[in-house]
């Protein structure tokens, strides 16, 4: 069985590289899949310390994670549809009509 | 009669004067401009009841009082307090002593004479009860016995001052407006840190203070032993407190609101600003600062000669340099504010009654200086010094009021003026000796630049007939007072020989109260302090 | 965990009356508006009866407002439950043993339930003005074939316009059940889910705003950065669950106050907590996607995130700040990053308010410095000097403040709001003269702007002075007694106490552009000197004027008087149930 | 105009103001004393009255031609308060039982406070200090000076009915005249009569507002309106020391009141014996205030600038009533010095100090008066060396008093208070009939303008030049004008100290006793004492000069004959003051009035003997002062005289005879022969005195090159640099606000780096913090 500290620090690198992912790059669409990293290193997070404290919980919090994070999904390729049909843009740098 | 006269002078003119604003725009259109033509009428009907009461008052036919019989500490006129936020210590307390007491008669005497004097002004429906509001405002700052509510009330003249110069006063209103609402509101939040540092460290009254254990009581605070025990926090509460009165006052460097406002004010402004709201600064200094905290008071005193000295010396110099008569006249009351630190600093009973004394001669004269430059620019629509000379041919009546106004300002003899200054300065040289020699050489600095003036408009025509007319009159024949000018100034002028001639009115109770106050409250200190200049 | 899922009893919906109400808007929302006159063939029968779900819709439910309506009363009705549950000795009576929890999740209490008032004041306001601002249009048709392409268009527009009614509502209404269940949330990974239902809401609805090109551009940002931040939040929570097996509150705090020293695990994980919840209350650096959602949503839903969504951030971090991470003695871990942000969050709101030329960006801005505020007030309970009262009149002061700030935070909103419904309110000139276009609405609009500056006596004033009391209470007395000067006690005193200065420096810098917006409404001449709209459609007894006044009156009544003390009662009674749970 | 008729039924209203004093005396019972201060109070109601009700009525007939625009009433007032004081000099010297406490009337108390005071290392309320009250003080000198003011007062006004109202120049503005004329009454009658220095001070201070408003009665003058204010500020500079000078007084002994000083000026608050240093100071604090007010040097440029008011004020005011206040000032510090009753020894410098400025006045003021054309402007710079006599002789009496030699210490100041008297009647009189001169003149160049215009329409005459106060537009004019050629003949004689007539007697005595304290006492004493020897001489000139050019010699203008004397008004007081100035002086001073006034202790007013005091004035037993004395004479009665004869005098043209009364005087100033002083007139000395010796020049210049640049730079100080620090953070404010805005860039990727950077720095923090 590997041990809950791997699977975090598996954790801790997802996280990074989604972390730099997402001030890094500009397509609107790679942030957006560099959050899912992010998210997807907290489950690890949780499923680590489920099986590490045997509790039930981080399996649940898991599940409801993923859930939340396909929402996210939905409801950012909406509003990227949205800005799309707007400025014909996903990139986060061009669209900046807001600013100052 | 009504138990508790001094709510009443301060709650009516701030409801009555919110509801004839608001009321005229829920009634039918019909009724509505009906109302807007009385509402003058009524404000003035208020304004001079309250000025009725407080004369009352002040001549024991109401209630009896003896103002030169009030214990250090103590006040008359004083109500049930009202819980008003008693979680954090919030009542609603009045009182009124020797100390507050002239400047509410004041007070109470100028709105009227301010309405009287701006009787036709534009949009009377709502100027008039903004000066009601404006009074309940000011008197509230004299008469509240509770910290938050002064505070509250200290910042409430804010607003109509601030409506008052923006909606009738002069070109560059709005950046005088914002600059007096800014800068003063700015020194005052420093004083309510100072406040707030005084709550926290007062003790529980029963009933009060659920949520913080602390009030804001007054009273309690003065009577409280030792109430900031550090003495480093004491000193730093007492410059907190310093800046927002001082800034009021206005004291040198922290004056340039002020000549800016008075410039763009409309004259009835001006007049209260002048008259009352810079007496806020001292009172409070008095009130507060002194009283609560003598020592460090003590400790101070060579900042406040020099915060004096400066704006003395210095307001006079800059009003020598200033060609607009609305800044000049600003200037000057920078200047006059300086002596009031200075007697302060003596330390002598004889200087702190003369400070008072000064408060209340000068938010007599000042007003009458406004009154005369409003009236000066609203007749010849300038307010430069020299492009307009020989009004004693025009207009009589505004060359005699302008001349003893000035008068006055310089320190005549049997004009208000004089008592005060006189009384500083015996004070100072018993204090500081030959330091004197300053205040007093700017008694001179103060003659020549208001003679200066005096020359370049009152005089100095070339020509019995005509006089020269300034080019901002576009070839108008200029006119002299209207009655309700003349009326309001008379007034004042009347007011001003009265207090110069028969001081002893207020002088016994201030005198009483300065005595009281070092006796009681500052002898202790100085001993402890071993002060001797 | 097995009692979380116990069965809900007659007591537990009675406690949720609010959520429950909520939760059957929405579903009225959906189902209402289809209802029509659709029957259907009782099978092998001739018997058509009526399944009203399709057909051709009633009257009554084809008025494209009716969402709105029913949005409107449900909210309210929320509003009122609430209401009624605060009342303490209603609350006890329904509580079950053991603490008026729901399972170990939720917990109702008046602290959650002052809140619950919070966000459906706050969501009612905002739903009442937007009856004004997005088109509704009675009676459209479907084009025919007849029609011109232009008539076809706006046909079409219209349609899709009474279609996003319903969607806007029940969008407000799931962020309100989101926010209220997140203020009652016992649990960090239930505050986290319903903080997420609202954010996620919120996003949709700042992204609405489609009349102006920039409303995509709005929601997106908001969208992009809050999820990086909720993911950090997330992962930082993650970590929390790692140390300690456990996200139950209570539990986490006993294991912090009972672990030596810092442990990595629990540090970092506070961190990035604290990040994403600095977000929600628009702290600076993370604040850099507010200017831009409040200027590209329209104003009530700007209104909304300045006030409830706040609100959500606050309670999510007094959660994680007071409850869980606050030892039982000496300075708190995160004080002096909390007072740093503070510190740096009103300088650069007020500061970059300054100059700025877009009213929504201004009220943006001074949300942002009115974060700053508070965060100060808790960088003050952080440092360890407070003791329990002080601790709860600070909070008093915070959740107070929060309060208040939905009368003349969304106020200004609203009144901007008024202003959009003419297309309009995105520059300063478009407020000129607003004095002579409508006297009390330019005098409301005044008041709010003397509140959040914090001008005596409106509650603005009332709340930012007890946040510089709280501050100054625990500092003013940690000054070495001995010090005999000034500069000798400035030295010795607790940095806490430059916060309050910095308070009162900043709300000194605010009167700039507070008053620059009162001057432009009085002084300039208006564009058009045309009467401000009211709202025609709004078929209550209340127009939005009129709630606008009604804002600006008790925001003067809740600034001193008999009405600000009895919701301070209210506040502090809540803040003990709080710190007593 | 023209007429000569005496309006006397314009005169009833004042028979009411003239019945008080009788009525109060026989009627109500009342003391003098306890009538005193309607001396002050009822002028001060009668003031507002004429300027308010002359403002309304401004332009009505009745009250212009009835009441004379204010006049009337006036005159009633200041007969009122003349009448009272007149019943308390009779009540004072007839027996002067009731007034041995001088101050009669129980001061009011104006002001009360406490004063704390440093007892060791304790701070107490002190029971040294006495409030500040107001009451009335009278003992002789109060009574001498109450009498010239009242008097004049009331005989100037009279004389301003027929000056002012008729003057076209006037019309329309008299009430003001009026109105300031009676609040400057107030000020001169309240400053004698105060019982303390303050209110003594606040009477002055009143006084000088008067001479301001009054030496700018003609406000659009440009000359008129700048001689006011240099007047005000050059007599405020001196007033803010006199100011000072109660201070340290107030200091000293605890109270201002004279009953308090007087009683024992060596001891001060609470028993302290007094340093004659700090006396010293204040001594000369306030002296500085007399020098301001009585023009001494070098406070003096104001006075003859102070001409450009109405002729009447010149007069009352700058001549013979407000110039005498500085001395009245300082007889009042007379118990301060006197060591034989009480006083403070070491006080031998403001003596001297006194003395110096007084020599020093007189002989500079008397060159100056040399040149002078203007007939006022002689007569001013004649005020300020006469006064400046009477310095010097105060000086020379402090100091004899200072070493306790009393006698003649009493005797000298008694002189001067006597020089007082007699310079104030004779120079009254003198500006009074150089106003009639100039009225009259004025008006007959009026008639010959009217005349030229009638017949002569082309003539470019130089009329809008006239001016009728230079003396070289006149000459001859003893023919024209008897009465004021009489007048003026005999206040000359009186001021240049001709034996026999009043200023004799007490000129004598200052010269005399100056130079005994010079040869007798203090060495120091002896420049004062040239000076005003030789001034005795230079006085004899310029006085006779300025008659001679007047009266004397052929007219120098062609208005000269139409010039007549007209109004009574004008006529009247000439005629009393001459009276007064022949013979009121020599009977006082055959009564002992030096003696009188110069001792309040001892001395009384009694018939002294004529053979006492004519050998005291001549043939002192003294040598040396037998010496200076017919020095004097000789300077003054002889060579100063016949110097002006040679240079001015003169017949009269052929065929026109004056009145036997001058026209001895024509004749003998044609006696001496003519010389030629064109060369003279030309060298720089006479410029320089023709300039006043530059000191104004050099006032004006020190004033434009320091005060006024820098008020300018206060202001500009102030706008740009506090206020500018002020403006400086608000444009500062609004750059780091567009500064930070930029940071907003509108790139979601930057915002979430800015997230990051958060993150890390919080990381930073709380990694800080835990370690």
């Amino acid at each position: 069985m590997i041990e809950a500290s791997w699977i975090a620090g598996l954790g801790v690198i997802l996280f990074s590289i989604g972390l730099l992912g997402a001030f890094t790059r500009k397509n609107a669409i790679v942030v957006l899949m560099c959050i899912e990293v992010m998210l997807n290193a907290a489950n690890l997070n949780f499923v680590a310390g489920a099986s590490h404290y045997s509790d039930v919980d981080g399996w649940v919090f898991t599940a409801i994670a993923i859930a939340i994070a396909a929402a996210e999904v939905a409801i950012g390729l909406a509003i990227l549809l949205s800005l799309y049909s707007t400025q014909e843009t996903i990139s986060l740098e061009e669209a900046n009509l807001l600013r100052n | 009669m009504i138990d508790d006269p001094l709510s009443v002078i301060t709650l009516v003119p701030l409801f009555m004067g919110l509801a004839l604003i608001v009321l005229p725009r829920f009634l039918p259109k019909s009724s509505a401009e009906g109302l807007m033509r009385v509402s003058r009428n009524i404000s003035m009907g208020i304004a001079l009841a309250v000025a009725a009461i407080t004369t009352l008052l002040f001549l024991g036919e109401w209630g009896s009082i003896d103002w030169t019989d009030i214990t250090q500490g103590g006040y008359v006129l004083q109500n049930e307090a009202v819980n008003l936020i008693p979680s954090i210590g919030v009542t609603w307390k009045v009182g009124a002593d020797a100390l507050s007491f002239p400047m509410i008669w004041l007070t109470a005497i100028l709105i009227p004479i301010s309405m009287l004097v701006e009787w036709d002004a534009k949009r009377g429906h709502l100027f008039f009860p903004l000066l009601l509001i404006m009074e309940g405002a000011l008197l509230g700052v004299f008469v509240a016995l509770d910290l938050f509510v002064f505070y509250v009330f200290w910042e409430m003249t804010l607003i109509p001052m601030f409506l008052l110069i923006l909606l009738w006063g002069g070109e560059d209103r709005r950046y005088a407006a914002m600059k007096f609402f800014i800068y003063t509101f700015t020194a005052s939040v420093f004083m309510l840190i100072g406040i707030l540092v005084m709550y926290f460290h007062t003790e529980a009254i029963a009933g009060l203070g659920s949520l913080s254990g602390h009030h804001f009581d007054l009273v309690a605070m003065t009577a409280q032993e030792n109430l900031i025990p550090s003495e480093g926090l004491r000193h730093f509460v007492w410059i907190l407190l310093l800046i927002g009165f001082a800034t009021k006052m206005p004291s040198v460097p922290v004056h340039t609101w002020l000549p800016d406002a008075h410039v763009q004010a409309p004259t009835a402004g001006s007049m209260l600003l002048a008259g009352v709201m810079l007496k806020m600064g001292a009172y409070g200094f008095l009130r507060i600062s002194v009283t609560v905290f003598p020592e460090s008071t003590l400790v101070f005193v060579p900042l406040l000669i020099v915060l004096g000295m400066v704006s003395l010396v210095y307001g006079a110099w800059v009003c020598m340099g200033q060609t607009n008569l609305k800044r000049m006249v600003a200037y000057s009351s920078v200047s006059h504010m300086g002596l009031i630190f200075l007697g302060i600093a003596t330390m002598q009973p004889l200087g702190i009654a003369g400070a008072l004394f000064m408060m209340f001669a000068h938010g007599i004269i000042s007003p009458l200086l406004f009154a005369v430059a409003g009236a000066f620019k609203h007749h010849y629509h300038t307010l430069e010094i020299g492009s307009m000379r020989g009004i004693a041919h025009h207009s009589p009546w505004l060359a005699a009021h302008m001349m003893l106004g000035w008068m006055a300002s310089l320190g005549l003899p049997l004009l208000a003026g004089f008592v005060a200054e006189i009384t500083i300065l015996i004070a100072f040289w018993m204090t500081y000796g030959w330091l004197v020699l300053l205040p007093a050489l700017t008694l001179i600095i103060t003659a020549v630049y208001y003679l200066n003036s005096m020359q370049r408009t009152i005089f100095e025509s070339n020509d019995p007939e005509k006089g020269i007319l300034p080019e901002s009159l576009q070839g108008e024949e200029p006119s002299d007072l209207s009655w309700h000018e003349n009326a309001g100034m008379l007034t004042l002028a009347a007011l001003t020989a009265l207090f110069g001639i028969m001081p002893f009115i207020f002088w016994d109770m201030m005198s009483d109260w300065s005595s009281g106050f070092v006796v009681d409250t500052m002898i202790e200190a100085m001993q402890a302090q071993e002060w001797f200049p | 965990m097995s009692s979380m899922f116990s069965d809900l009893g007659l007591h537990e919906a009675i406690l949720l009356l609010p959520e429950i109400t909520m939760l059957s808007g929405i579903v009225a929302l959906i189902l209402i508006p289809n209802l029509g006159d659709a029957t259907m063939r009782i099978p092998l029968t001739r018997i058509r009866v009526p399944v009203l779900i399709g057909g051709t819709r009633f009257d009554f439910t084809s008025n494209p407002r009716l969402p709105n309506h029913v949005t409107n009363a449900v909210l309210f009705l929320a509003f009122f439950y609430a209401a009624l549950l605060l009342n303490p000795t209603n609350l006890s009576e329904y509580s079950l043993e053991g603490g008026p929890g729901i399972g170990n999740l939720l917990v109702v209490d008046e602290f959650s339930r002052v809140f619950t008032l919070l966000f459906t004041s706050a969501l009612l306001l905002a739903s009442m003005a937007t009856a004004t601002r997005m088109p509704a249009m009675h009676d459209v048709t479907i084009p025919q074939e007849s029609d011109s392409p232009e008539t076809a268009d706006s046909k079409v527009m219209a349609l899709i316009d009474n279609r996003r009614q319903v969607d806007f509502h029940i969008l407000l209404l799931t962020t309100g059940l989101g926010m209220s269940l997140m203020a009652m949330a016992n649990n960090l990974f239930m505050l986290f889910v319903c903080l997420e239902l609202a954010s996620l809401s919120s996003y949709i609805l700042v992204a609405f705003h489609k009349e102006v090109d920039v409303g995509g551009e709005a929601g997106m940002k908001y969208f992009i950065v809050g999820s990086v931040v909720s993911a950090v939040g997330i992962y930082g929570m993650s970590l929390l669950y790692l140390w300690n097996g456990n996200l139950d509150m209570a539990d986490l705090a006993a294991s912090w106050s009972a672990m030596e020293g810092i442990d990595p695990l629990a540090g970092i994980g506070v961190g990035l907590m604290i990040v994403a919840f600095a977000f929600k209350v628009g702290a600076a650096p993370f604040h850099l996607a507010v200017p831009d959602a409040y200027s590209g949503s329209s104003s009530p839903i700007a209104g909304v995130l300045a006030t409830a969504s706040k609100a959500m951030g606050f309670v999510a971090l007094i959660r994680l700040l007071v409850i869980v991470t606050m030892p039982s003695s000496g300075q708190a871990v995160w004080m002096l990053a909390i007072a740093l942000i503070a510190v740096v969050t009103m300088t650069w709101g007020n500061l970059a308010a300054l100059t700025s030329d877009n009213p929504k960006r201004i009220l943006a801005y001074s949300s942002v410095a009115h974060a700053g505020y508070m965060l100060a007030a808790m960088a003050a309970i952080g440092s360890g000097l407070a003791d329990a009262s002080t601790t709860s009149m600070i909070l008093t002061a915070v959740v107070f403040h929060l309060l208040v700030l939905v009368l003349f935070k969304l106020g200004a909103f609203l009144v901007l709001s008024m202003l959009e419904a003419e297309g309009r309110g995105h520059r300063m000139e478009d407020l000129h003269g607003l004095a002579v276009r409508d006297p009390a609405i330019a005098v409301s609009m005044f008041v709010f702007m003397l509140s959040l500056a914090g001008v005596p006596p409106l509650s603005g004033f009332l709340s930012k002075l007890l946040m510089i009391n709280g501050i100054v209470s625990v500092s003013a007395g940690t000054g070495p007694a001995s010090a005999t000067s000034v500069l000798s006690w400035a030295q010795g005193v607790d940095p806490v106490f430059w916060l309050a200065v910095a308070i009162v420096l900043n709300s000194a810098l605010s009167l700039f552009y507070y008053l620059r917006i009162g001057l432009v409404m009085f002084f300039e001449t208006p564009e058009s000197d045309s009467p401000l709209k009211s709202s025609p459609s709004l078929e209550w007894p209340l127009s939005l004027r009129s709630v606008i006044m009604i804002c600006a009156t008790l925001t003067l009544l809740f600034g001193i008087g008999p009405m600000s003390e009895s919701l301070l009662d209210l506040v502090s009674s809540a803040v003990d149930s709080l710190l007593s749970s | 105009m023209g007429d000569s008729k005496n309006e006397w039924e314009l005169l009833v209203p004042i028979v009411p103001f003239l019945l008080v004093a009788p009525s109060l005396k026989f009627l109500a019972g009342w003391e003098s004393v306890e009538a005193a201060f309607l001396i002050v109070v009822v002028p001060l109601l009668t003031f507002p009255a004429i300027l308010v009700v002359g403002q309304i009525y401004n332009g009505n007939e009745t009250w212009k031609q009835r009441y004379k625009e204010g006049g009337i009433f006036g005159l009633g007032a200041l007969s009122l308060s003349l009448s009272i004081a007149i019943w308390i000099i009779y009540d004072y010297v007839v027996g002067s039982a009731h007034f041995e406490a001088h101050s009669v009337v129980d001061p009011f108390s104006w002001l009360t406070f406490d004063v704390i005071e440093q007892t060791g290392t304790q701070w107490e309320v002190s029971t040294g200090f006495a409030d500040i009250g107001v009451g009335v003080w009278i003992d002789s000198v109060t009574l001498m000076l109450l009498f010239v003011a009242t008097f004049l007062c009331f005989l100037i006004c009279w004389f301003s009915l027929g000056y002012m109202n008729t003057d076209k120049i006037n019309e329309d503005s008299n009430h003001r005249f009026y109105g300031e004329f009676v609040l400057f009454a107030i000020g001169m009658f309240g400053m004698v009569l105060a019982d303390n220095f303050l209110w003594l001070f606040i009477f002055w201070e009143i006084m000088g507002l008067c001479s301001y408003l009054l030496i700018g009665f003609y406000y659009w003058k440009d000359s008129a309106a700048y001689a006011a204010k240099k007047a005000f500020l050059t007599t405020r500079v001196g007033d803010v020391f006199l100011v000072v000078g109660l201070l340290m007084l107030y200091d000293i002994y605890g109270s201002l009141d004279f009953a308090v000083l007087f009683d024992n000026p060596s001891t001060g608050v609470g028993g302290a014996v007094v340093e004659s240093g700090e006396l010293n100071w204040a001594l000369i604090m306030l002296f500085i205030g007399a020098v301001g007010k009585s023009a001494q040097f070098p406070l003096h440029v104001w006075l003859p600038d102070a001409m450009e008011g109405p002729t009447p004020v010149s007069a009352l005011i700058h001549a013979a009533t407000m110039v005498n206040a500085g001395l009245y000032l300082v007889v009042r510090m007379v118990p301060f010095v006197d060591v034989h009753v009480n006083g403070v020894a070491g006080l031998e410098e403001f003596a001297l100090t006194v003395a110096w400025i007084g020599g020093i006045t007189a002989f500079m003021a008397a060159a100056i008066a040399f040149v002078q054309n203007d007939i006022k402007k002689v007569l001013a710079y004649s005020t300020m060396s006469q006064l400046a006599y009477i310095f010097t002789g105060l000086g020379a009496g402090l100091l004899f008093l200072n070493i306790d030699e009393h006698h003649a210490g009493y005797f000298v100041i008694g002189a001067s208070m006597f020089h007082l008297f007699n310079h104030a009647m004779a120079k009254g009189m003198l500006f009074m009939a150089s106003g009639s001169v100039i009225h009259e003149v004025h008006h007959a160049h009026d008639h010959v303008r009217e005349l030229s215009e009638k017949y002569s329409t082309n003539e470019g005459d130089d009329h809008g030049d006239f001016d009728p106060q230079d003396m070289r537009n006149m000459g001859g004019l003893a023919a024209r004008m008897p009465v004021t050629a009489t007048a003026m003949m005999l206040g000359s004689m009186s001021i240049i100290g001709i034996p026999l007539i009043g200023g004799f007697w007490s000129k004598e005595g200052i010269i005399a006793e100056t130079w005994a304290a010079c040869l007798h006492e203090e060495p120091l004493m002896l420049v004062p004492a040239v000076l005003v020897l030789a001034t005795a001489g230079m006085t004899g000139f310029y006085m006779t000069r300025m008659w001679l050019m007047t009266f004397a010699g052929p007219p120098k203008s062609e208005v000269v004959g139409h010039v007549h004397e007209t109004t009574p008004w004008i006529k009247e007081p000439l005629i009393i003051l001459s009276v007064i100035t022949a013979l009121g002086g020599f009977a006082l001073a055959l009564l002992g009035a030096s003696d009188y006034l110069g001792d309040p202790h001892h001395a009384e007013l009694s018939y002294h003997g004529l053979l006492d005091t004519l050998e005291h004035a001549f043939l002192p037993e003294d040598s040396y002062l037998r010496l200076v004395g017919w020095t004097t004479m000789l300077l003054a009665m002889v060579i100063g005289p016949v110097i002006a004869s040679r240079i001015h005098g003169g017949r009269l043209i052929d065929g026109v005879e004056a009145s036997p009364l001058v026209s001895w005087l024509v004749d003998l100033s044609s006696r001496f022969g003519s010389q030629d002083v064109s060369e003279l007139a030309d060298s720089q000395l006479a410029e320089a005195l023709q300039r006043r010796l530059y000191f104004d020049d050099l006032y004006e210049v020190a004033l434009a090159k320091t005060a006024i640049p820098f008020a300018a730079f206060s202001a500009w100080f102030d706008a740009n640099v506090i206020d500018g620090v002020i403006k400086q953070i608000e444009s500062n404010s609004a750059t780091g606000s567009v500064q930070i805005r930029r940071i907003t860039t509108g790139s979601a990727r930057d915002y979430i780096l800015m997230a990051a950077v958060g993150m890390i720095s919080i990381f930073a923090l709380l990694w800080g913090v835990s370690n």
